[in-house]
């Protein structure tokens, strides 16, 4: 391996059930590794270089590329689903392998005293939980106007769909609304109890927490059922052009959950389009992902990989960095909202300070809507609630800590 | 391929209808059963096969009719000419087209059909019209009352007889101008048995049938065949007119028994195994 | 022997006003008849006339609508076909129904099944039956302990395996099919799949072996064969013997007392010159032609 | 009202409002009913040869990425149609031609493992000429819904209903009036005996195969336009193994009684014990009601006896 | 030539009735066996020592390769027992391999069960209480597994006395969904954690780290010692051979008699005195009970942690059954066969179809590469079935035969 390279392995899914989300996903960062080598020749004059391994979104099938791949000098890994990720964090240690999960994962993976190397930023599910909450608090006018109110979750019935039930419960006890859980089988192609359920108990506000079919087919039976779609908030998985395909315009309305910007309309992207695709270098009928939601989320991830590499070299003054600087680097990551400006990313998210303790960085959620033809964002960046999350997550930890015999970090 | 002897045939006289031209049988590409038969049936004659068990008469009438293919075996060397042409490109139902039907051994009928529905699958090549298959199936329940009796049940309940019948009475449904009967009379009443060979006797003589009879009962095959080919272990180890088959003494004593006064009861049967002298 | 000397034992199943009945068809219609001990018995009769039916109701297999069988002096009633076997029934069948994926060898050993120990709790029943009490308790026991040696197939239980083994081969050695001992029996030609299904039933040791057309499909010298090991049974183990046949060559020389069956009816019983000579049995099953053939023989 | 009786009737006290007692019903029975129709691909092959098949929900999937892909190239509907039917016939000829023929005779356990390979064959082939993203299909089927009586239902569904029960009608005339319905039940009995009497198995199998895929596409498009097509099309097949069991492997009106009772039963089930176990029960349901019906007829509701005889 | 029974003669049935009818074969075995446990951990240990392969690439066999191979066979013998020897097609096998997972799981934390109440403030409090003492011996929590998913596994093998053939296929999904429902719903199952995640907790085998980690003083400094790839791999080889060894035994004895008796024809069987539902639910007992001990072995050794529904999904149940058959109905090898073209046809492919890309200057996609490999892999399994539908084990049996016959043809 040659000293001025770096190399990634990237767990990613384009086929199976799964492969709509996963296509645009997986181009998004590779689109931003090509286009910081071929712009820049890569972070600091190191050449990025990187191998796909599809998963399919198994974890048999993800465990048994991240074996083979790691040890060809990988330092970070995306394990892109929920099973890979739990399934790497133990080993994570010898391997001496970042794990970056961002908005996916083991939530309380985000307290860097247990868990070093596992990183959640910029957000994680629990922090979105409670930023639909506040969310529909303020369109209801007031977090009081909640009491009484009726919030019904539809979820994807998998360690995935359920991460937010427990923020969501705690919460309804706080605020006194009414959480119901609906929760749907994979792949989730018939939800006709569900919405028989809805259209009985006529909630005020539906959480989608959906993953594949299963969000296609969910707004599809909400337009069919009636259902006022501007109160209906999907998750950030299930807030891609993908998932309103199938309905196209009737799906107007809709909201989802995102922690970036919507759209291809940033200096980066048209840089991309002009350097990558330009030169004939990207995917072969890729640009037609450019600016759409999950690509958007790509870059985002390779973003913070090549900050975080970035911030490694300059701290250990060498150009190739192995597992342990990488860690250093994603630890003390500062991405300011100047250095995404930089970066040709003004206003794309908000910026992601990373701690040793902290290792979700401050957790903004965006709200955003399908118009019939793209997504807008309609909302400021909402913070989550820390003083609610937070406690959950480091009692989480700790439960796992002393689970599995681990003296947490002092930090 | 087409290099095999000639055989000695029937009787030169009449053409041979259906020749077969020192074959060999693999199962399941290791177990070689047949090592070179050949034999003939004359148009419009009555040959019969006889054999003891595993002698590979079973074998040899599927080869003819393709079906070997089923169950994993092959023709791996001779060939089978049926009219001067060789059939085992053939599919099974190209032959059945011919007018060369096959009553297969162990009473393959299809259990989930009725005795009735078995007796019109029969007649599935069949182009002549639904009155003409109709008197057919009249014609089969002449034959065998007792199948009429039972018309309507599935074939898989009747006795194994009824289902002898049964799967005799799909033969005859398609017309056939030749006939493979495999054991025919296995299972069956006496009185049955001599019906069935009469019924095969007339089709022959009225019909102009040809027929190879693969039989245990080698008192009866004899006495309707003309001619008769006895198998041993795969070989065709005796063949002749079936009168002279009869006489032979070898024959008379392992496959007719001795018949008259010196006919022994199966009671008094010899403890010893007796050998095969042609086994030697 | 002739058999006009030979002496019979006790009744070992009394067969009474047996009707069995499948929707609206009647196979079997109001038929009694007894089987003494150590008799060859035969039943005969044309095709579909209800032979194969008493068999399957004798060992249990159908429920007849109406009668009683006695077997051994006990009434029995809805008793299942497993249950018939634990009692010392065996039979063959007319249309083979061997264990195709099995070896010949394999085939008889699971006729000595039941004489082991495991399968059946009826095994440790016999074995313990005179600590009633503790029984229930000490069967599952026993068993499971069976169970764990059996799968390390060790001490007590490879012993008993290679007993059973000596058993199986012995019948293999009477019925002369020693060289097919290890050839899945699918392959074997018919005639020798009868036999395989005949030591299979004869390695059950039963007091009562049925056998369904045992020689069918056979030529004269194996017919003469199959005839010579029946007769063979009977003689040295003492075996009864029931058995269906067509042939009636082999009928009349090795049975003892035949019964006829004519849709479902029992027509005429006696000895098998008594029968043969019955104006209703050739008129119905033997035929002009046959009466002839037998008068010529 | 003890809590224990409210839970174990509470598939019943949904109709304490009749208008959502009704529509439960309803929705279910159509639900039902789109099962039915992957389900009859299944029946019709099975009934041909005995073939349990494993690749009928990627048939599904194929069809429909066919569709879709021909109308999203811009060829017009109903010859994208055509065109479709076109391929599917095809690949009855390819799948006779390649597999079925020499697996004549095979038992059916080594039958349905050969579906299971051609399944994923078929899967990837689809995907690999057509794309994995999600493609709206739609064929012109009424969208939106109608409230007489405030029970609300679906245009699409009641298409499906309609569409259903037309098929059924046309395939159960087809092969119980005609020589080849008899002619495939033989088949399905004794692969050998059905060649010996001068079936030509080749025939009916392509037949069979193209007349299961035209089935297929007729499934395809219609949950195709619930979800758009994409890979999980193919795992429907799951949804209709009960309905299949239930109604009996042989039988094409079977299909669609046992649609209509397992898209009834697991939905009343859903909606009134989910709640309180909670939810996502009316899977494994299904499952066990159709284990329920076969504990008591082996062989399903209307499927051919299982002949039990020596 | 050489193998042949020519001059083997057994003087005793209890010779003859032994696992081999040839001393080649026994030799054969033998080698595998000193292969898999003596060459393979010296010979890898070797080569990373001697330079010659990274230590990744080793680790990667182990985990990824060989693991994940022992768990499928023990599988593969599971379901072979059931599917091939007792002739009851399941597909609930990944089902039962869950309840595996999950019993060892509860065992080796003890049991336990949540406490739950409302402080004072209103809030709401929980505690886990354990009701056994946790187990940490991963041989004894496999054997639990097994004994657990044995009672499991008879429960839904009770319809197996009416239901048969495929329509009993088709009615063990039932027990798939259910337990898989169970798996994400019954909260006890994985100690209330919100994502029904469960986790393995530390083990240690032999003074040996097995699972997790485990931090001690060594010279004064802390060091962590994580579980060697090796002894993963030889507790499963072990726990593997074993299992092989009892179902072997198994078969070939009167129980397995019974079950290929019922296989073949179950009236025949009912008519020589076998009871139909006793010899059936034996099957599944003893069939869930290898199955329990898969999964029990892939949560401890292979993936450490799990989601129950997600690890068990019908998938791996129809993948088991794949091995099963591929490899050969009713043959103890086919399952260790099957097993092995199930999980390694594919990974070869993904490896090989870039690399064959590589030497040509074409890169592939990797989704390409998963159609390709799809592809080639449905069709191999269609044409070894034509080629020989009863499997590799019979392909490899023709083999021997051949071998047996040689240098004559027949
Ligand atoms: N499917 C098969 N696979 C392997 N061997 C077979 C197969 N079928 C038959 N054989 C073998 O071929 C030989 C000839 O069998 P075949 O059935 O042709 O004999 P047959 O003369 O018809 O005997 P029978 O009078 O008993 O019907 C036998 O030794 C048999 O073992
Ligand atoms: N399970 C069943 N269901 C319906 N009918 C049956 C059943 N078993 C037997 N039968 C009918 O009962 C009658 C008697 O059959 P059985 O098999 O006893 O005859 P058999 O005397 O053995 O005749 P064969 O000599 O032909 O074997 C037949 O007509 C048959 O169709
Ligand atoms: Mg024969
Ligand atoms: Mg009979």
């Amino acid at each position: 391996q040659a000293a001025d390279s770096q190399y990634f392995p990237l767990l990613t899914y384009r086929t199976g059930p799964y492969a709509p989300n996963g296509i645009p996903f997986a181009n998004g960062t590779i689109d931003y590794f090509n286009y910081v080598n071929l712009k820049h020749g890569g972070v600091n004059g190191v050449k990025l270089v990187w191998e796909e391994c599809e998963t399919a979104y198994n974890t048999k099938k993800g465990v048994e590329c991240f074996e083979r791949l790691k040890g060809k000098g990988a330092t970070v890994v995306y394990p892109n689903s929920t099973g890979i990720t739990y399934k790497l964090i133990p080993n994570a240690p010898k391997d001496k392998v970042v794990i970056l999960s961002s908005g996916y994962g083991r939530t309380d993976a985000s307290d860097g005293r247990v868990f070093p190397w596992v990183f959640t930023a910029p957000t994680t599910y629990w922090s979105q939980a409670s930023a639909f909450i506040k969310y529909i608090g303020a369109q209801e006018g007031g977090m009081d106007k909640l009491k009484g109110k009726k919030i019904a979750l539809i979820y994807h019935n998998s360690a995935y769909g359920k991460e937010p039930i427990r923020t969501l419960n705690l919460l309804a006890r706080k605020l006194g609304y009414k959480l119901t859980t609906l929760a749907v089988n994979h792949p989730g192609q018939e939800q006709k109890a569900t919405w028989l359920q809805i259209r009985r108990d006529r909630p005020d506000w539906i959480l989608l927490w959906g993953w594949g079919v299963m969000n296609q087919v969910a707004i599809k039976e909400a337009i069919n059922t009636g259902f006022n779609l501007e109160r209906m908030i999907g998750v950030w998985w299930s807030g891609a052009e993908t998932d309103v395909v199938p309905s196209g315009a009737a799906a107007k309305g809709y909201k989802a959950g995102t922690f970036h910007a919507a759209g291809g309309d940033f200096p980066l992207f048209h840089d991309i389009k002009k350097v990558v695709y330009g030169a004939g270098k990207g995917f072969k009928d890729g640009e037609k992902y450019i600016g759409q939601v999950l690509w958007n989320r790509g870059i985002l991830t390779g973003v913070i990989t090549t900050e975080a590499m970035r911030n490694a070299q300059k701290k250990f003054g060498v150009k190739r960095v192995n597992g342990d600087q990488m860690r250093w680097g994603f630890e003390n990551l500062n991405l300011t909202e100047s250095r995404l400006a930089e970066l040709g990313l003004k206003g794309f998210t908000k910026g992601i300070k990373i701690t040793c303790a902290d290792h979700e960085g401050n957790g903004p959620v965006l709200i955003q809507q399908w118009d019939g033809k793209k997504w807008n964002i309609i909302s400021d960046f909402i913070s989550p609630m820390q003083e609610v999350v937070r406690p959950l997550i480091e009692k989480s930890a700790a439960a796992y800590a002393k689970a599995n015999k681990i003296t947490p970090r002092k930090c | 391929m087409s290099e095999a002897p000639v055989t000695n045939g029937a009787n030169g006289a009449a053409q041979a209808l259906l020749s077969v031209n020192n074959i060999e049988v693999i199962y399941d590409h290791v177990i070689l059963v047949l090592k070179g038969v050949s034999l003939e049936v004359p148009k419009g004659g009555i040959v019969a096969l006889l054999g003891a068990n595993g002698a590979g008469k079973t074998t040899t009438l599927k080869s003819i009719s393709n079906l070997l293919g089923a169950e994993r075996g092959d023709v791996t060397k001779g060939s089978i000419l049926y009219e001067g042409t060789p059939v085992q490109s053939l599919d099974p139902n190209d032959l059945v087209r011919r007018g060369v039907i096959q009553v297969m051994e162990g009473r393959h009928c299809f259990p989930h059909l009725t005795v009735d529905e078995n007796l019109l699958t029969g007649a599935y090549t069949r182009r002549d019209g639904g009155a003409a298959i109709r008197d057919s199936v009249d014609k089969v329940y002449e034959y065998f009352p007792r199948l009429k009796d039972r018309r309507s049940a599935l074939a898989g309940y009747i006795s194994g007889g009824e289902q002898q019948m049964c799967a005799i009475g799909r033969a005859l449904m398609s017309n056939p101008s030749t006939m493979l009967l495999d054991e025919p009379s296995m299972g069956l009443a006496p009185q049955l048995v001599e019906e069935i060979f009469e019924i095969v006797k007339q089709l022959n003589q009225q019909e102009g049938v040809s027929i190879l009879l693969a039989e245990q009962n080698t008192n009866m095959a004899l006495r309707y065949a003309d001619y008769g080919y006895i198998l041993e272990s795969g070989r065709v180890v005796m063949d002749g007119v079936a009168k002279d088959l009869a006489e032979n003494e070898d024959v008379r004593e392992f496959y007719l028994g001795v018949s008259g006064e010196n006919r022994k009861s199966f009671r008094d049967v010899k403890h010893y195994k007796r050998r095969k002298r042609w086994l030697a | 022997m002739k058999h006009s000397e030979r002496k019979f034992g006790d009744t070992l199943l009394k067969v009474d006003n047996i009707t069995l009945r499948f929707g609206g068809v009647k196979a079997i219609t109001d038929v009694s008849f007894e089987i003494r001990e150590k008799q060859i018995f035969a039943i005969i009769g044309p095709n579909g006339a209800g032979k194969t039916s008493m068999l399957n109701v004798i060992n249990g297999f159908y429920h007849p609508q109406e009668g009683t069988i006695t077997y051994k002096g006990n009434p029995r009633h809805q008793m299942k076909p497993h249950e018939a076997a634990e009692t010392g029934i065996a039979r063959t069948f007319q249309n083979v129904a061997l264990f195709r994926g099995m070896s010949t060898l394999d085939n008889v050993m699971t006729g000595r099944l039941l004489k082991m120990s495991g399968p059946s709790m009826r095994y440790y029943h016999n074995k313990l039956a005179n600590m009633p009490v503790i029984n229930y308790l000490t069967y599952p026991a026993m068993w499971f302990g069976d169970f764990l040696l059996d799968s390390l197939y060790w001490g007590p239980y490879q012993k008993e395996e290679v007993a059973h083994r000596k058993a199986a081969e012995e019948v293999i050695d009477f019925l002369e099919i020693q060289s097919i001992r290890r050839t899945p029996v699918g392959r074997l030609p018919y005639g020798l799949q009868k036999r395989v299904e005949l030591g299979r039933a004869l390695a059950m040791e039963p007091d009562l072996l049925l056998l369904d057309e045992p020689m069918a499909g056979m030529n004269l010298e194996e017919k003469e064969d199959m005839c010579r090991f029946v007769i063979d049974v009977n003689d040295e183990f003492g075996t009864t013997i029931a058995l269906i046949e067509h042939d009636m060559g082999v009928v009349m020389d090795i049975s003892d007392h035949v019964v006829v069956l004519n849709y479902g009816r029992k027509i005429s019983e006696g000895t098998p010159a008594v029968v043969q000579a019955d104006q209703d049995v050739i008129d119905a099953y033997l035929g002009v032609a046959h009466e002839e053939d037998l008068n010529e023989n | 009202m003890g809590e224990f009786w409210e839970f174990v009737l509470a598939p019943v006290l949904i109709f304490e409002s009749w208008q959502f007692g009704m529509e439960v019903v309803i929705s279910g029975l159509l639900a039902g009913v789109m099962y039915s129709l992957v389900a009859l691909g299944f029946v019709l092959i099975y009934k041909a040869s005995g073939m349990f098949n494993f690749a009928q929900g990627v048939l599904v999937l194929f069809a429909a990425l066919n569709l879709a892909g021909f109308i999203g190239l811009g060829i017009p509907i109903p010859l994208a149609i055509l065109l479709t039917i076109g391929v599917m016939i095809l690949f009855a000829i390819v799948v006779e031609y390649l597999i079925l023929r020499h697996l004549v005779n095979q038992e059916q356990i080594i039958l349905f493992m050969a579906t299971i390979g051609l399944a994923f064959f078929l899967s990837a082939f689809g995907e690999t000429i057509w794309g994995s993203d999600v493609k709206k299909l739609d064929v012109g089927i009424p969208q939106g819904r109608f409230e007489p009586f405030g029970i609300q239902i679906q245009y699409l569904e009641l298409t499906a209903g309609a569409v259903a029960a037309a098929l059924v009608t046309v395939l159960a005339i087809f092969f119980n009036k005609t020589k080849i319905g008899r002619a495939l039940r033989a088949v399905a009995d004794d692969h050998q005996a059905a060649l010996s009497v001068g079936i030509n198995l080749r025939t009916i199998w392509i037949i069979v195969w193209a007349v299961s895929g035209i089935v297929a596409l007729v499934a395809g498009t219609m949950w195709g336009a619930k979800s758009g097509v994409q890979f999980s099309l193919s795992e429907i097949a799951l949804k209709a193994l009960p309905v299949l069991i239930l109604g009996g492997f042989e039988s094409i009106p079977g299909a669609i009684i046992g649609g209509l009772i397992i898209g009834l039963g697991e939905k009343l089930a859903e909606v009134g014990w989910g709640p309180y176990v909670g939810g996502a029960i009316e899977d494994w349901f299904a499952y066990i009601l159709a284990m329920v019906f076969l504990v008591f007829r082996p062989q399903g509701l209307f499927g051919e006896k299982i002949i039990e005889r020596v | 030539m050489f193998y042949r029974e020519a001059g083997q003669f057994y003087t005793s049935y209890a010779k003859d009735q032994g696992i081999f009818q040839l001393r080649q074969d026994k030799y054969g075995l033998w080698g595998i066996l000193f292969i898999a446990f003596i060459v393979i951990p010296v010979g890898l240990y070797l080569l990373v020592q001697g330079g010659l392969m990274a230590a990744s690439t080793k680790d990667y066999l182990y985990n990824s390769i060989f693991l994940l191979l022992l768990v499928n066979s023990m599988a593969a013998l599971g379901l072979n027992i059931l599917t091939g020897y007792c002739g009851q097609i399941s597909l609930g096998t990944a089902g039962f391999m869950g309840v595996g997972a999950f019993a060892a799981y509860k065992f080796s934390t003890g049991m336990n069960y949540r406490n739950q109440h409302e402080d004072d403030a209103g809030e709401l409090v929980s505690q886990l209480v354990p009701m056994l003492p946790p187990i940490d011996n991963p041989l004894i929590l496999m054997i639990l597994a097994g004994a657990v998913t044995s009672v499991v596994g008879v429960i839904f093998g009770l319809p197996s006395l009416r239901i048969k053939g495929f329509y009993l296929a088709v009615a063990t999904l039932a027990a798939q969904f259910f337990l898989v429902w169970c798996f994400s719903r019954v909260e006890w199952l994985y100690d209330y954690v919100s994502s029904s995640t469960i986790q393995v907790p530390p083990m240690k085998l032999f003074g040996l780290v097995v699972t997790g980690s485990e931090t001690v003083m060594r010279d004064g400094q802390q060091v962590t010692i994580y579980p060697a790839a090796e002894t993963k791999y030889l507790i499963c080889l072990a726990t593997v051979v074993f299992f092989a060894f009892v179902a072997k035994n198994m078969v070939r004895g009167r129980i397995g008699r019974a079950w290929m008796a019922i296989r073949d024809m179950d009236i025949a069987a009912q008519l020589i005195g076998i009871r139909p539902l006793a010899t059936k639910l034996l099957a599944f007992a003893v069939s869930s009970f290898f199955c329990g001990v898969a999964g029990a072995m892939l949560f401890i050794f292979y993936l450490g942690a799990l989601e129950g529904a997600e690890a068990f999904n019908i998938n791996e149940s129809f993948a088991v059954l794949f091995m099963v058959i591929i490899g050969g109905l009713g043959s103890i090898t086919g399952a260790f066969l099957g097993a092995a073209f199930i999980t390694l046809i594919p990974i070869f492919l993904v490896i090989f179809f870039p690399w064959l890309g590589g030497q040509f200057g074409i890169p592939v996609s990797t989704a390409l590469v998963e159609h390709i490999q799809f592809m080639i892999f449905g069709a191999l399994i269609i044409i070894f079935l034509i080629m020989e539908p009863l499997g590799l084990a019979r392909l490899w049996q023709i083999g021997k035969e051949r071998l047996r016959q040689w240098p004559f043809p027949y």
